[in-house]
């Protein structure tokens, strides 16, 4: 069947979107942008179209066999990308290690290493037996990343190959092994994945299906910071601020107002009834504001960035900040808690001071019309969402809000549907 | 009454975001209005003749929640317009029938236009000072813009302004001025039983309420000092200047005073005492307040300064009468008047082998530490050497 | 001859100095403690640091204690002194050579130009923006997983450094993960992060009139990649006319402004001269 | 530019500019006096009619910045204490000043017999001039030009200004220049005015044909720099705009769009009226942003700042003190906002425009201030979307050109999905 594809290239990930001729979903796929733009874009592509050939198996076999064991073998998929990935990774570190460590510890050195990646693997494979295992970040950098520090802190020894070594040699590689492209498509693991399942017989029929079917990419827009260095010509691409007005549009048809918290620019959009972008506004000159803001405040806590907003939540009187700046802002929380001023009630004041300057983002682009969706990172923190409905409310009264959790998906979405009215 | 209640009253007053004595005072009489005004200058006996209590609009300090006023302005102006329009936006000035919007600056100049638009309903002025060398035509202009106002005023009434009505303002405010100078005479004298927090927030009480009823309390609290000597502190004494419009924080006046400096002198608030001279209570009493205001001889960045070594002259002169050992530039981020103005005055006070520092703030500055930093130097090479030049 | 004490009470740590002054034998150093102090209450560890300071120093009787940093409302101390005034002195004190002190805090950076007696004779003051201070080096190595030690030797051994080009610190960390994904070394990164703090400082310094060597003080006083950067910088924004510059530290760097406290406390008791003020070990 | 831009205005331009300048550096010898003066209100014509020399600093400035000089000068002031907040014109002259004040076009520029402060709608010209008067020890004259504040020009504040100019500036000139004041020179100087006023203002409204010949903004600042500056009521101004006018009336009468920094713009995708003066250290830059996506701007304000010509004011030779009234009173800086508004409202509907641009400039707070809720009344007003973006007059760091091109690319493609929209709502 024939399809678009939109295709987000943000500053910090990357996300594709596909959609079949009736600009039905048909599959998201995500990644960490890095420096080979094209790569990144190129593997999201691939992750989406994995996604989307899965909600094929699922529509033929679901019904027949129930969605766990769909689930299961697409557990089973990941193991195989992961593992493989593993492998790659650890022989490029072997490789670098046998021609840039010294001498007396070379043979200590990747001894090591293949001890570490050995129990990455079985960790990977216990992770793999567990029904609930415990949730973690989807790009291998994080989860490669994580096991492999951990580890190395156990077994590294300062008198011989320290911690730093070993980290040293994986930064050096992690960023090789990123970016050089791997076979990671449905095909080339699907198979191996299936020979992990019990019940594969039940399951080949579908994944037979899913395979053949063949995803066409008729045309493929691209947005995002990035946007300029995708390799496409310039009529595919389009700014993130048509797309995530339309991609808006298309979740929650009656938006009319997008306020969109990234990493580190705030959008302020205003769209008509068919999602065509009116008008807006975006602050990029600082990161005042942006989601890193919360990311100092988590660092200067020690908190995990997902614990702010929670915390926030118990808060009974909230404190006034007036840094804008980030930085700063970690140093008036400083102040602030040595003036004795209660985490959560600095935590309130700090997200309701990121909203407040999102508040005069909108008032400049024309305010708040009903209805009124807000997306990006910052919008899965119940503590920003919470500021945000009072402030609204506040300043513009009854609004209906609409919070996606897959809004980080939007520009993406908005892309894939400008890919498809070049087609159609 | 003891100085602590007197500065908690004024203190009140000054922390309440809503003009809450202004409401009451216009609650008091069905006829009663109130007019507001923007630094630095304004004739308030205008006003009062008028049957307007004139009400100071002097930002929101640190205390504002910036919501609206931050969709009106980019990041490079200063910060003082928009938490005006905040108060504004937020219905805070809504008891305000006219506001008068002196030539302080390009900002404040656009800030009438600004209004204009947002409220058709209210009497708005921009008030062109005259700036001109000579006396003459100054007089005769600024005559002719003040008797503008006062007929305007005197119609939005319903009821014009008489000569004897402003004769009897003239003297109000000649009255609340000698009051303010004699304030500022003791705190030179000692600075350690007028501290500059408390000074200042009696001022900022003065601005938004009756004449009559600041002086009741000013009297109440040089009585108050009176009683109260406190002891004097081991500390330098220094003028701060460029303050005269974006007000500086409380906090940042406490900064300066905690870190060893007594404020001897300032330009916070300069509008209430721009004046320097009794007006005349003699004849035509609109030309005798524009005459006042054409042939002052207050210095300050807001008006242009004929006498070529007048810039040079005036902190000089300043600290000389101030008995002052030097000079902190505090000026407003983005405020063209202070800003330009401060190499000019500096070159005049250090050739003059005055020291001085300079720093910026913002009338919502959060953090003092490098405030009372600089300032805590300032006065450290001040007490070991006398002075950092 | 005095004996005087310096208690600098910072953001991270006390440090605390016990000194004898204006005697023949010349200003000497006779005990030093510090603490960091770790979310702990700032009073205790002040009073814990200045007692083990003076049973190190084994004095019983001291004629003016002098707070510095933010310890203006000690009530240890006989007198305060801010920080620049004090760090300008302990300079001085550390190397003769000295005529300005760069102080990198965590937030502000301050440049101060000093005579050769230790008075302050003019200063600079970072404050619009974070990305000159220490706390936005350290970001950057807490992502890049070095230790606060390491940054120096790894700075130096950088290649092609890559200069970090945002003003916004946090603008600024992202242009340093971008750097990670396009391959930049560590080394290249802290180089560069260096090279553009360093600019920063040697902006400030050029602002400064002053003839001699400027002494780093404060915590980066230990990175010698910074060190390095800076007088590479400094020779850059060089006008013919000026010196050669020289960039200096000692290892007891950290305690400049305490040791500067110390000194004024002395002077000023002399100025002062009053007994009633001195510490004695009965109180 | 492309060989197009040898037309004989362009060359003629060159010329005068040069001759100026030389003329300028020759006073000396020459013992032509010397007159700086602002470009808003700036009394040329009286200047000219007692032989003297005008200078305009602001001029100095941008074309500093053009030549990418300004950088330089801006650190040179900014050491010499003055702050990173205030306007960069005021640094970019000081900073020349104190580098040998040699002018951009390379000659040394002579010190001024009198600075002549026509303080029109800027309140910074008051402190540039009180600045310049502590370098050069010369007399200065106030001339105070009062604001529109309720959008007209007040008869009390007219005969104001004419007492001033009678009073006071006159004799002012008449002390630096040893010369007597003669009326019948000043009529003839403001005869010639008059003149090239009606060709350029045939100029500007040439911007309503489909395609424009000229650009509105980009252009447009060349076409205004004689009579903004030093040529006013002069021949060579009068001849200056009369080969414009022909030339930009053949370049209509053969369908053909403005010369642009990619040649000639004719295919016009869409038409913008901008607000706000220019980014002059990078204007090539940012003239491309435009012509590259097709872009032309067929009417803008800052082009108004030396006089509001096209709304019909002309200099009055029947009136010679009054009409340097009038005419101060009226350029564009001294008008209140809603004036402003009204203008720029006025400027899209009579030019058809697609959108407009407000380019927010740091140094400028007479034209900033405001400027974003000016952006909602006109876009309340005419249902267009505006775009707003920040850059600075001649301090290369405030022109972030990746955010600046960002910005417009989406309004661009802002407006075409709009007309997609439309195209098929219809």
């Amino acid at each position: 069947m024939s399809c678009v594809i939109g295709i987000d290239l943000g500053s910090t990930t990357t996300k594709a979107v596909i959609l079949d001729e009736q600009q039905h979903l048909l599959g998201r796929g995500i990644t960490n942008s890095r420096s080979n733009y094209d790569l990144a874009a190129s593997v999201a592509r691939t992750e989406a179209l994995i996604n989307a050939r899965f909600a094929l198996v699922q529509d033929r076999v679901a019904s027949s066999i129930g969605e766990v064991l769909v689930t299961r073998l697409r557990r089973a998929f990941l193991l195989e990308q992961m593992l493989t990935q593993l492998r790659r990774l650890e022989q490029l570190m072997l490789e670098e290690v046998a021609h840039s460590a010294p001498a007396e510890l070379k043979a200590s050195f990747l001894r090591l290493l293949e001890e570490i990646f050995r129990r990455i693997a079985a960790e990977e494979e216990d992770r793999f037996r567990q029904l609930q295992p415990p949730a973690r970040s989807d790009f291998f950098r994080d989860a490669a990343g994580s096991a492999y520090l951990r580890i190395a802190e156990e077994l590294g020894d300062p008198a011989e190959v320290s911690f730093d070594r070993l980290v040293g040699v994986y930064d050096k590689c992690i960023i090789r092994a990123e970016n050089e492209p791997q076979a990671l498509d449905f095909r080339d693991h699907i198979g191996v994945a299936l020979t992990r399942m019990k019940n594969a017989a039940e399951l080949a029929d579908g994944v037979e299906y899913a395979a053949r079917a063949d995803l066409e990419p008729l045309a493929t827009v691209g947005t995002g910071y990035g946007r300029a260095r995708l390799p496409f010509p310039k009529e595919q691409i389009r700014s993130e601020i048509l797309c995530h007005g339309l991609g808006a549009h298309a979740m929650f048809p009656h938006t009319r107002t997008v306020l969109d918290i990234g990493g580190q620019d705030t959008k302020a959009i205003q769209v008509d009834a068919e999602g065509i972008v009116t008008n807006f506004q975006m602050n990029d000159r600082c990161a005042a504001g942006c989601g890193r803001y919360l990311g100092y405040i988590a660092d200067e806590m020690n908190l995990g960035l997902h614990e702010l907003g929670p915390l926030a939540e118990q808060s009974r009187h909230c404190v006034k900040i007036n840094s804008t700046c980030t930085v700063f802002a970690g140093a008036e929380l400083r102040e602030l808690l040595s003036l004795g001023e209660k985490r959560e009630d600095i935590l309130a004041g700090l997200h309701r001071a990121i909203i407040l300057r999102a508040m005069s983002l909108l008032a400049r682009s024309g305010g708040v019309s009903d209805q009124f969706t807000f997306t990006g990172g910052v919008a899965k923190n119940p503590a920003a969402v919470r500021a945000v409905r009072e402030l609204v409310a506040e300043n513009y009264g009854d609004r209906t809000i609409n919070i996606s959790p897959d809004s980080i998906y939007t520009g993406a979405l908005g892309a894939a549907l400008f890919a498809h009215r070049m087609v159609h | 009454m003891s100085r602590a209640t007197v500065v908690d009253w004024a203190r009140e007053i000054y922390e309440d975001l809503h003009f809450g004595a202004a409401r009451r005072w216009l609650a008091e009489g069905p006829d009663r209005r109130a007019a507001g005004y923007l630094p630095v200058y304004a004739p308030r006996e205008i006003l009062h003749a008028c049957g307007f209590l004139p009400v100071g609009i002097h930002g929101g300090g640190d205390r504002l929640e910036i919501i609206r006023g931050d969709a009106f302005y980019q990041s490079y102006i200063c910060h003082l317009p928009r938490s005006v329009i905040e108060l504004a936006q937020s219905g805070r000035l809504d008891m305000l029938s006219a506001v008068l919007f002196p030539s302080t600056c390009d900002v404040i100049r656009n800030l009438s236009g600004m209004w204009k638009l947002l409220y058709p309903d209210i009497y708005v002025r921009y008030l062109d000072v005259p700036q001109g060398a000579d006396p003459a035509a100054s007089t005769d202009f600024w005559e002719g813009e003040l008797r503008r106002v006062m007929t305007d005023l005197g119609d939005l009434a319903g009821r014009p302004a008489t000569d004897q009505d402003l004769r009897r303002s003239i003297a109000l405010y000649n009255e609340t001025r000698a009051m303010i100078r004699m304030l500022y005479q003791t705190r030179q004298e000692r600075p350690w039983d007028v501290p500059s927090e408390e000074l200042y927030l009696l001022l900022r009480a003065g601005e938004v309420i009756p004449a009559e009823d600041f002086l009741a309390k000013a009297r109440e609290y040089l009585a108050a000092i009176a009683a109260e000597p406190r002891r004097p502190r081991d500390n330098s004494r220094i003028v701060v200047t460029g303050a005269f419009c974006e007000q500086p924080p409380l906090g940042l006046i406490k900064s300066i005073e905690r870190a060893g400096c007594y404020i001897v002198d300032d330009d916070f608030l300069l509008g209430n005492r721009f004046l320097q001279h009794e007006v005349s209570l003699e004849g035509d009493p609109v030309r005798a307040l524009a005459e006042s205001f054409a042939r002052n001889d207050r210095r300050t960045s807001v008006l242009y300064e004929p006498d070529p070594r007048g810039k040079k002259r005036v902190m000089p002169e300043r600290v000389a009468a101030a008995r002052a050992d030097g000079i902190i530039f505090a000026a407003p981020s983005f405020c063209d008047p202070a800003l330009l103005d401060q190499p000019m005055l500096r070159l005049g006070a250090e050739a003059a082998g005055i020291p001085c520092i300079a720093f910026k703030y913002s009338e919502n500055s959060g953090q003092f530490q490098q405030f009372r930093e600089q300032a805590g130097t300032f006065s450290d090479s001040i007490k070991l050497w006398g002075g950092t030049s | 001859m005095e004996i005087t004490a310096g208690l600098d009470v910072g953001s991270g740590a006390v440090k605390a100095v016990v000194m004898q002054t204006g005697g023949e034998a010349g200003d000497r150093l006779l005990a030093h403690v510090s603490s960091r102090l770790r979310r702990r209450e700032v009073a205790k560890v002040v009073e814990e640091v200045f007692h083990a300071a003076v049973d190190q120093s084994g004095v019983d009787r001291i004629h003016y204690v002098a707070s510095t940093g933010e310890g203006e409302d000690c009530p240890l101390a006989t007198g305060h002194f801010y920080g620049m005034t004090t760090h300008a002195r302990g300079a001085l004190f550390l190397e003769p050579r000295a005529r300005a002190v760069l102080d990198v805090g965590a937030l502000h950076t301050r440049a101060v130009a000093m005579n050769a007696q230790g008075r302050v004779m003019d200063y600079k003051m970072t404050s619009q923006c974070a990305s000159g201070s220490g706390q936005f080096l350290e970001n950057i190595a807490r992502y890049l997983g070095v230790s606060h030690s390491e940054i120096g030797s790894l700075s130096l051994s950088a290649k092609q450094p890559e200069k970090v080009s945002s003003i916004c610190a946090v603008l600024a960390e992202t242009d340093v993960i971008n750097m990670v994904s396009r391959g930049i070394t560590t080394q290249d990164i802290l180089r560069g992060v260096h090279e553009s703090m360093a600019d920063r400082f040697a902006k400030l310094l050029r602002s400064l009139q002053f003839d001699g060597a400027v002494f780093v003080s404060g915590g980066l006083a230990g990175d010698v990649g910074l060190l390095g950067a800076l007088t590479d910088a400094l020779e850059k924004k060089r006008t013919a006319a000026a010196p050669p510059a020289t960039v200096v530290t000692h290892e007891l760097a950290i305690l400049a402004g305490a040791i500067g406290a110390a000194l004024w406390g002395g002077f000023r008791y002399r100025k002062l001269g009053r007994e009633d003020v001195a510490w004695t070990a009965t109180h | 530019m492309k060989e197009a831009l040898k037309d004989r205005s362009m060359v003629l331009q060159k010329e005068m500019i040069a001759g100026h300048f030389a003329r300028l550096e020759r006073v000396s010898e020459t013992r032509e006096p010397v007159v700086y003066t602002f470009v808003p209100g700036n009394l040329v014509e009286l200047i000219r009619s007692f032989d003297a020399l005008p200078v305009l600093p602001e001029i100095n400035a941008l074309q500093s910045g053009m030549r990418k000089l300004s950088a330089d000068f801006i650190a040179e002031a900014e050491r010499a204490g003055h702050s990173e907040d205030v306007c960069t014109y005021v640094k970019c002259d000081l900073g020349m000043l104190k580098s040998g004040n040699i002018s951009p076009a390379g000659t040394r520029l002579p010190k001024p017999d009198l600075l002549l402060l026509s303080y029109t709608g800027c309140y910074t010209f008051m402190k540039w001039f009180e600045l310049l008067r502590e370098e050069y020890e010369c007399p200065v004259v106030l001339f105070h030009v009062p604001y529109q504040g309720d959008g007209k020009l007040e008869p009390e504040h007219r005969a104001y200004m004419i007492r001033q100019l009678r009073e006071q500036v006159i004799p002012a000139l008449e002390r630096a220049t040893g010369r007597k004041y003669d009326e019948d020179k000043l009529r003839e100087r403001l005869t010639l005015a008059a003149q090239a006023e009606d060709d350029l203002v045939a100029v500007l409204h040439s911007a309503k044909r489909r395609p424009s010949p000229i650009d509105g903004y980009f252009g447009t600042v060349y076409y205004v720099g004689p009579i903004f500056s030093a040529f006013r009521g002069t021949p060579e101004g009068v001849e200056y705009y009369r080969a414009l006018r022909e030339e930009i009336e053949e370049r209509a009468a053969a369908g053909l769009g403005p010369i642009t920094p990619d040649g000639p713009l004719n295919e016009q995708k869409y038409r913008l009226v901008v607000e706000g003066p220019p980014n002059w250290t990078h204007f090539r830059d940012f003239w491309k942003m435009f012509s590259d996506e097709g872009a032309v701007v067929v009417a803008s304000t800052y082009t108004k700042v030396g006089g509001t010509y096209d709304f019909g004011f002309r200099h009055n030779p029947a009136d010679p003190i009054g009409t340097m009234a009038d005419y101060c009173s009226g350029c564009y800086t001294n008008l209140n906002l809603p004036s402003r508004i009204d203008m720029l409202a006025r400027y899209i509907q009579e030019y058809e425009a697609d959108g407009f641009l407000i380019n927010s400039v740091k140094s400028c707070n007479s034209f900033s201030a405001g400027q974003l809720m000016m952006l909602r009344e006109i876009e309340k007003r005419t249902g267009i979307a505006g775009a707003f973006i920040e850059s600075d007059l001649v301090d290369p760091r405030y022109f972030g050109a990746a955010n600046i091109k960002n910005r417009l690319e989406s309004y661009f493609q802002m407006i075409d999905a709009r007309r997609a929209g439309e195209a098929v709502a219809v």
